[in-house]
């Protein structure tokens, strides 16, 4: 768009600027719109009298001086220069009825409506700030007596929570030593290795209990060697190595080792014979 | 008796006999002395529930609030309204004498006072549409110096595609400015009445006026939680997505 | 005319007329309300000369300064002389106005509530036995914490080598409590009957009966001046010694 030169337009009817000559400094400038009030300003009328017309020109002959000074110039500015080339031509041609488009006087009441509201906003910034400032005008108290906050303590605590106290501590330090007993528990893997072994050498059924009374001696241990050796027999009959057989409900579990895999087995488990129960502290 | 001993409530006053069409008991005088002293305490304005508070029930703050007012209405501190609320304050025509307390105070950018004028005579108002009137790109530096100043804050966010933060006024920013109210703006009647304060261009709609409410309007939802950080940076974002083919006539 | 509107310069006195013998001039008028603007604006109290140097020329500061003492003399804010300095401050009968109470809930730790229901049962004790009781070393704070709770006091000293302080209740320990006399703590059996001690407490398990009469027990001293201070700090030193092998907070 900047290189077809829109704003090559004739100046003819621009008029002599006023005060000072216009210096080109886009730097000065807070924008496009800030520029336009900055030359309507030059044309010294009320502006809601302004001529847009020739507000418009001023713009684009700034643009165009600015341009052969070969200065840089923000989009902006040259968005503004292509809108204001487009509302000249507007304004200048005669009104054609025949689109929805605003005319050109709707553009222009448009453009004067932003400039008069820019204008006015920078009038009530400025009589805001020449307003009695506090701080700079006016003061408050130099030295306020702030509301001093008295802390004061509540303790919190209950008859309840007193002898709670009392009663915990005396009870934890009269019995002076709890022993953790220790507990010993027959894994998994030491069931399988002793049935294998006691099972293995027998070849009839027989009551799995009676297999393993030698370790149920101590009578904390029973539940424990029980229950392992009833998984792992479980686990053994799942392989194939072994048949159970329970003629009701409660009745004694028989046992038997089953022919075809006796002799490996057996072999084996003789391998690893040393196995020994483990013995686990409780948690408790 | 002088007109200095009226204001000051001179020691000459004593011999006068006692005025029994308005006798003030002595608990009304209290009462008057309570208040002074609250609000003569406190830098910060006080409203008046922040007084009834703290002064024994049963007590007409509003008929003390003017009385007080007027007992200081021609001294060197006067009682003022600003944001709603009570202070006291060094008279306006004795800045010359103070300007020494004066803290030094950051000078607003151009674009910041224009920025802060459109905020407070417009809001609530997005970003878009300070630029709207400014017809520049707003720079994330200028919001943040006003909100850093305490005199704007995020209000909400406009129920419009985008959900742009809305920015509105503090109380800080009446009580800096000395202002009761938005409605106390200066110039705002005028330029009600010139249709500047309408955001489009006119064509006789309502106008509205600035409103600086907590309560939100119709069209505003309230900020979420990691607004306050986020929304500044992300409509720097929106910003300069926009800038490349914003027509500023549009 | 009232005494308030004395005080307060109410607007009665617009109709009154002048007092012809001491006519005060609207510049005596002016010089007091930058005074007053002055002392109200200060940061810090402000001296003759830092007043002279910023008010003009040939003012009586001295006469001034009494004139605006006068006028506040029966108000909520007074001005006052403090270290040969002028200032505004608030009226001392007023000053419960700048007070508020603001009371915080706290919870005993553990260690403390343990250490008080020892002291409560066992006393007098000495801390040297309220260790014995818990088995840990008590830590000066935990003392420290119940002298502040006002429940417990250093009674005397027991007449033992080193003569440690006793400690035992106070009266506001029985109100805290809710109990009638200290003898009204629950005893053993009262203790297992409502669950809070175990059956299974061994034979020799006692819980004394507790008493915190003022007289001094036969093997109790009376405590010295300056123990009140010293106590603590010299248990605290015999604590240390024994604290190598013990957890203080077991």
């Amino acid at each position: 768009m900047a290189d077809d030169e829109p704003f090559e337009l004739p100046l003819h009817d621009t008029p002599e600027p006023q005060g000072p000559a216009l210096v080109v400094d886009v730097d000065g400038y807070e924008g496009p719109l800030d520029l336009l009030l900055t030359l309507a300003r030059n044309q010294k009328v009320d502006l809601t009298r302004i001529s847009i017309l020739a507000l418009a020109e001023q713009y684009l002959a700034f643009v165009h001086e600015a341009r052969k000074l070969r200065l840089e110039l923000a989009a902006d500015y040259l968005v503004m220069a292509a809108w204001l080339a487009y509302l000249k031509s507007r304004l200048l041609l005669p009104e054609q009825k025949d689109d929805d488009e605003p005319t050109g006087e709707e553009l222009a009441a448009a453009l004067a409506f932003r400039l008069r509201r820019l204008e006015a906003m920078r009038e009530v910034s400025a009589r805001l700030m020449n307003r009695n400032r506090l701080g700079r005008d006016v003061f408050p108290r130099g030295a306020p007596e702030t509301v001093a906050v008295v802390r004061r303590s509540e303790w919190d605590a209950t008859i309840y929570d007193l002898l709670m106290a009392y009663a915990s501590q005396r009870q934890r330090n009269s019995v002076t030593s709890v022993q953790v007993g220790k507990r010993t528990v027959w894994s998994l893997a030491d069931a399988r290795t002793i049935l294998t072994r006691l099972v293995g050498a027998a070849a009839d059924w027989a009551p799995i209990d009676s297999y393993l009374v030698a370790y149920m001696a101590k009578p904390e241990e029973r539940v424990s060697v029980l229950a392992s050796a009833f998984s792992a027999s479980l686990e053994l009959v799942r392989e194939g190595k072994v048949e159970l057989r329970q003629s009701n409900p409660f009745a004694p579990l028989y046992i038997r080792w089953r022919a075809c895999v006796e002799a490996e087995e057996v072999a084996e488990v003789d391998a690893t014979d040393e196995a020994r129960p483990d013995t686990e502290q409780d948690d408790e | 008796m002088s007109e200095t001993e009226d204001q000051y409530g001179g020691s000459g006053a004593q011999g006068r006999p006692g005025n029994v069409t308005s006798l003030p008991s002595a608990s009304h005088r209290y009462e008057l002395r309570m208040l002074e002293a609250l609000l003569f305490a406190s830098a910060d304005p006080l409203s008046e529930d922040e007084i009834e508070a703290r002064l024994p029930e049963r007590v007409d703050i509003a008929s003390l609030l003017s009385e007080l007012q007027q007992a200081y209405a021609g001294r060197g501190v006067n009682l003022v309204r600003v944001a709603g609320k009570w202070a006291f304050r060094t008279a306006d025509d004795l800045a010359f004498l103070l300007r020494r307390e004066a803290t030094e105070q950051k000078k607003l950018s151009r674009a910041a006072l224009e920025t802060l004028a459109i905020i407070a005579y417009h809001q609530p108002v997005t970003r878009a549409e300070i630029e709207e009137v400014r017809g520049v790109t707003t720079s994330k530096g200028t919001l943040d110096v006003l909100l850093e100043t305490g005199w704007i804050r995020m209000r909400g966010r406009r129920r419009t595609p985008g959900r742009p933060v809305t920015y509105g006024t503090t109380d800080a920013f009446l009580d800096h400015f000395g202002l009761d109210e938005v409605r106390d703006l200066p110039g705002l009647e005028e330029l009600r009445g010139a249709g500047l304060l309408d955001s489009a261009v006119p064509i006789d709609f309502l106008v509205p006026s600035p409103d600086d409410s907590e309560d939100l309007k119709e069209d505003e939802d309230p900020l979420e939680t990691g607004d306050m950080f986020a929304a500044l940076e992300e409509e720097e974002h929106a910003g300069d997505r926009a800038d490349g083919d914003d027509d500023p006539e549009r």
